[in-house]
């Protein structure tokens, strides 16, 4: 593709506060997933692969782990002389100076550097989603139908659909109607938050919307219905495959689980689109004498010496001898000692289970962890906690640091996570 | 801190032979420890000190390190101005000429003259250690040495044509010795040498002068018997790859913990090819134990002892014991292996059976259908 | 040099409002300075070829242009794998969120960041000087002095030793007082706001500066004397070279004129110590028949058909035939059309210079742009002005873009720049 | 837009000769223009296409190439996956083959099958022209053509050994003539061939297996009468270089504005390798007329209807006129130069006076001392 007939835009800035302590030291696209990955990884290897060589993130959430791990951009081989991968924050202007208001006064701020590549159309993206998708494939019908804007769209099962944007369709495809979560569907194709728009036509609609106080400058809930009032032609993009918002406790660990009991359904295996990440230079894992491994993934530095059934371990994640993990998701450098178990937990970034320790054993049971964002007897563990050996956490806990740390807390202490 | 130095790996030792495993590929360029090539150890412990051009010399078989090295970009050495330079031999007449072997020194001696740094180390890829050369270099410094030798004392696992270092007390270097018979307890050296980089150039025109074609430091520095020497031991673990079956020694070594924790958790990272693999997936109703497996494989048999390197099928009901297994090796239901190293891409067809000996592994070659 | 010894931090986050116009779109380190340059390739360039590998830029006014600018960080050697060159904005915590305070605040701010790459030592620079200077030399001396911090100081005249931070040291360098921008000086050695910190030491410094709700948290108001304070040991780094500071439109001016005047000063022919700069893509410039250059600095693309007389011309600079163009600075793309007259001026990136328009040529006059910040009769002209044929110009002026713009105006429309 | 091809460049063409300049460099890496090299402008052109893997086929003299393109980051062609591929000739025996030219295509070959593009754009390097080939391609695909030709009418201009096409009224070609006697207002091809690379694959398989090792893609063409091959026109400007003589020529009408504008500010932007040399000082005294001057130059003296390339310094009182001067030339004080190519680094002492003639310039060997 050439240069300047497109530029991504990911929309990186929510808090993603429905993941709790999973985003207390990073942003939601920085979370990691499916024991290599991150959730960013996906969209800028999907714009990698479709031949999109200028990528933003739109992020003013916690940014740090965002920088450093996109850095120059050369995992998704995004290191380009002119173009590549930007993190792109609010800033100070000499007349004012504004956080993000919405995901179009996002882009609306950043106009000025998309105009610097001259683009024909701007795709914009949302970095919370799991999903391989040729972005190039979208854009030529974007260009056939000669739009104004293109708007990925997913079949979803017709219950579901009051969860969703539901776009209603001619038979060509064109938007005639456009519903937001709707009580009572009148189709069940849902906006995948997929929109690649024809620069010009967007540069005037975000100013109008700039321009209207009432406004939350959003994609969904203004800019959208805005051009469809206007008589804009909108089309939608059919796409079926593997797609899955990872947005809440619950999503993120079962779209870990889906690699292990769905693994041709997202496949990463595959090698004509590969998933990019950055690498975090660790040897081959290493399985003991003893050791028993049961539908599981490992990646780079792991050493088990215990039994790990149903789970899917982040590098450098050490299994000691007599430890067993069921169900659960190690993030990297997470430790479970001699004797524990853990079960159906997420177990945050070198957070240490402590000898015998106990996690997830009972389902109920008391704790002053029990957080309403955890469901499905899901624990989490916030990344550096060191867990006191033989504390019983039971599920739904979000176990995260707390200053007022009694001597009987399970939380002995916290180490530093580099 | 503060090295002023440049690097130059020799990717070839001729004096070694690793049978089929390297006749397509250069020995630097061998695959070890599941997800390296040998070359990736010198290299790491050239970045890691600190030094940033280094200088591959190859005679032949230049594509196998070209594929590997790239713009050198996962070593950190896709540079400007310095970074990784790999040089094949020169070829600068119209046709190809048949004494191909005079290049060997002359695009050497090109990119020294074309440096800045003060001094070089020279090193050869086919022992395997993780280290740093800050002691080393300091030492050479501090000590006035003309040259300095890295060397072990390791010298029962050393190979027949090893060089060996006699000394005296203070370490000053004796004598250079090439393959001589006996070489338990002595100072075999590691192949990693230090000098200052006009004398480097000294030492090579001279030699290009009297007619050698190829750069052999440690033949050359014997005729050099006014240079002082100094002899430094190295501390650490080093594993000598110079024959098919040191290779396999060296590799179930690996296994071991402390050969393990020495490579790979010192703090130091060794640094290969980025080849952006799917994790590995362990199936239902494998066995795995004291082995090391990589990313992008799927386990559905036993493996026990063994390398697999990435992207490595391994069907149900098959078993591996001692064994290497290069990438995007495909092995089928039912198969049966024991001591055997199976190059790069193999196919196994199902219930294929294969026993080699430890002291003699059955090599089957890159590609083959089996 | 090894990657954790030192880490640097560029600050680059003033509007630099003493430029006026030059810096209404960008920030001061993206000014382009010298033909080829912008101010930010000096540190950058000695971060690079000091054998530097991590340099943050913190900015939070206009970075858009800088973040496009240093991009994958490749013109500077800085496109690493770990580590490299990053923009570092403000940003939102799950707490609070602030935009920087002030110098010791931004970096307290990008305190993770920094642990991230665990260095013994940080070296803060600012972004608005130009000089060439070994920061390993620097560090080497910090190391062996065993110093908290040390300062790089300059000899300066003493009669202007009253605008600067004067350090009084022992003999051996030790600093044993400090004034800042005293009327009687009891040295001469001005600092020239280069630090090497032991980064442990400042980390606990700088958290003590942000507990002091009084401190205006700047490293050379606060934090310093509050580490001299503490009886640390400060210790200075003498240099003595070309260093200007390139905060005023005559400071500016006069500092590109060096190039010209003084070539050997700064030299930058010099291939030992390179200075990077993005490359502009250009051709080869071209001198026409008919032309007359003396003693005048050009670069790729430029056309010159007219006459130049000691100026500094950046890239794709156009000056038509019978044109005059003299002791000016025309930044990239610029065009003086035919016959007319420049003389002491600053002329913006992509800015037109009418036919027969006449600029500084009579250094008093009367206009409305006239400007305080405009000092000896040096005029600038904002980018992208289009000056009407026949217009004239005073001196002193500053000539920006007006929306109430009239029909007499000498600005005639605004053009986009690329 | 959407192009599914690679790109293939030739960088030498044997038919071809350039003397001195071209005796340790390839052709492709001859300087032109100031500040590129001949393969420069060819690059650029796949590169704003939207091409993403090039291979550089040499079969010697590749070290010229290799320090030009480096790891191509300069043509952002430093990829993970796709980027820059210099094919020098294989040598996988332990000592370098004397019949080295095997290795021309099956390094070719081990890159096309590789790959996964439709397409392969097959170059030369000798013709200079700043286009895309998204016409040419999509002309290509709409006519269901084998393969494409890009040609042009400009016969007085072409070298001797220049292949010919003759057409029917729809532009299919008829015969592929090689070095005809005649060529005025003939269609004469530009080196650049578009393909299948199923079909560039088979071909080149089928040369092989006739014994053929030169990777010439017209001769072979030839042979293959079934297939539907286009000619399709170039209407902008081209400079062909296939002589010292057309050489010179060509960079005198780099001088003229249209082929200027043609060449350099079409929008489309010509990379070459960056040097970070700084701005050039025309100094008190100079004299600059009809000339392009790259940077990192010092003009004293008077420079007339000549090309200059990076930090050339001209003395004061010396003259050039109709002058090529290669980058780091220094030309001392009082030179008089007239019909002259000085190559790399020459070194001119005060005085010095050469003058040939406009079709038979004067060329100073690199780095020669006069």
């Amino acid at each position: 593709m050439a240069r300047n007939d497109i530029v991504a835009m990911i929309l990186a800035g929510g808090q993603g506060s429905r993941l709790g302590a999973l985003t207390k030291h990073l942003a939601k696209p920085a979370v990691p997933f499916g024991g290599r990955y991150r959730i960013i990884d996906f969209p800028l290897s999907n714009c990698s692969n479709s031949g999109i060589s200028t990528v933003g993130v739109l992020t003013q959430y916690q940014p740090l782990v965002l920088n450093t791990y996109i850095g120059n951009g050369q995992p998704w081989d995004l290191d380009r002389n002119d173009g590549g991968a930007f993190i792109l924050p609010p800033y100070q202007k000499s007349s004012r100076s504004d956080w993000y208001k919405g995901t179009a006064n996002a882009i609306h701020q950043n106009a000025d550097f998309i105009d610097g590549y001259d683009p024909k159309c701007l795709l914009v993206l949302s970095g919370d989603h799991i999903y391989k998708m040729d972005y190039a494939k979208m854009l030529r019908a974007h260009f056939d139908r000669n739009a104004d804007a293109t708007i990925a769209v997913i079949e979803v099962p017709w219950e579901e659909t009051s969860r969703f944007g539901i776009m209603e369709t001619d038979a060509d495809g064109r938007i005639v109607d456009f519903q937001e979560k709707p009580a009572k569907a009148k189709s069940n194709l849902a906006s995948m938050g997929i929109y690649i728009f024809t620069w010009d036509v967007l540069k005037k609609a975000l100013q109008e919307d700039e321009d209207d106080p009432k406004s939350s400058n959003d994609f969904g809930k203004d800019v959208i219905p805005r051009m469809m009032a206007a008589g804009a032609n909108l089309q939608t993009y059919r796409f079926s495959g593997y797609w899955k918002d990872v947005g809440t406790v619950e999503s993120l660990w079962s779209a870990n689980m889906d690699i292990l009991d769905r693994p041709d359904d997202l496949n990463l295996f595959d090698r004509s689109w590969r998933i990019y990440s950055r690498n975090p230079v660790k040897p081959a894992h290493y399985v003991a004498r003893g050791a028993r491994l049961q539908n599981t993934c490992l990646t780079d530095g792991d050493i088990i010496e215990g039994e790990v059934d149903h789970s899917v371990l982040f590098h450098s994640v050490v299994v000691e001898a007599g430890a067993i993990v069921k169900d659960s998701v190690l993030m990297p450098g997470a430790v479970v000692q001699a004797g524990a178990y853990v079960q159906k937990a997420i177990v945050g970034a070198g957070a240490v289970i402590g000898k015998k320790a106990r996690i997830g054993f009972a389902s109920v049971g008391s704790s002053p962890y029990l957080s309403r964002i955890c469901s499905d007897d899901i624990t989490v563990i916030e990344r550096g906690l060191q867990i006191r050996a033989k504390a019983d956490i039971p599920g739904n806990c979000m176990v995260e640091w707390r200053d007022d740390l009694s001597e009987g807390n399970v939380v002995e202490r916290r180490n530093p996570v580099r | 801190m503060f090295i002023d130095a440049m690097g130059l790996i020799l990717a070839e030792n001729r004096r070694l032979s690793l049978g089929e495993l390297t006749s397509k590929r250069a020995q630097a360029a061998l695959p070890f420890a599941g997800r390296y090539r040998l070359i990736d150890f010198m290299l790491s412990n050239l970045v890691n000190t600190g030094i940033s051009r280094v200088g591959v010399v190859t005679f032949n078989k230049y594509r196998s390190l070209m594929d590997h090295l790239g713009s050198g970009k996962a070593w950190d050495l896709s540079r400007k101005e310095s970074g990784l330079f790999i040089l094949p031999p020169n070829a600068q007449s119209d046709s190809l000429s048949s004494s191909g072997d005079i290049g060997d020194m002359t695009a050497v001696l090109d990119l020294l003259r074309t440096s800045h740094w003060t001094h070089v180390l020279v090193c050869g890829a086919n022992n395997v250690f993780t280290t740093t050369f800050d002691d080393f270099y300091k030492r050479h410094v501090d000590a006035g040495a003309d040259v300095s030798f890295l060397y072990d004392t390791d010298g029962a696992e050393a190979n027949r044509s090893a060089t060996v270092l006699t000394t005296d007390k203070a370490g000053w270097v004796k004598e250079i010795l090439l393959s001589p018979e006996s070489r338990a307890g002595m100072k075999v050296s590691l192949d990693v040498m230090l000098l200052r980089r006009q004398l480097l150039i000294e030492l090579l025109s001279d030699a290009i002068a009297r007619g050698e074609h190829v750069l052999s430091l440690d033949r050359i520095l014997r005729r050099h018997t006014h240079l002082r020497i100094l002899a430094q031991p190295f501390e650490g673990v080093c594993l000598r790859i110079h024959s098919v079956e040191s290779y396999f020694a060296a590799t179930m070594r690996v296994l071991e913990k402390p050969v393990r924790k020495s490579l790979f958790w010192s703090a130091l990272p060794v640094y290969t090819k980025v080849k952006d693999e799917a994790p590995s997936h362990y199936c239902c109703g494998c066995e795995v134990s004291n082995s090391m497996i990589s990313d992008g494989c799927r386990i559905h048999g036993r493996v026990e002892d063994s390398m697999v390197f990435r992207a490595v099928t391994i069907g149900a009901r098959s078993s591996l014991k001692n064994c290497i297994v290069f990438q995007d090796a495909y092995i089928s239901e039912g198969c049966e292996l024991e001591n055997v190293i199976l190059d790069k891409a193999c196919f196994l067809r199902p219930g294929v059976k294969l026993v080699g000996q430890a002291a003699y592994p059955v090599v089957i070659g890159k590609g083959a259908v089996v």
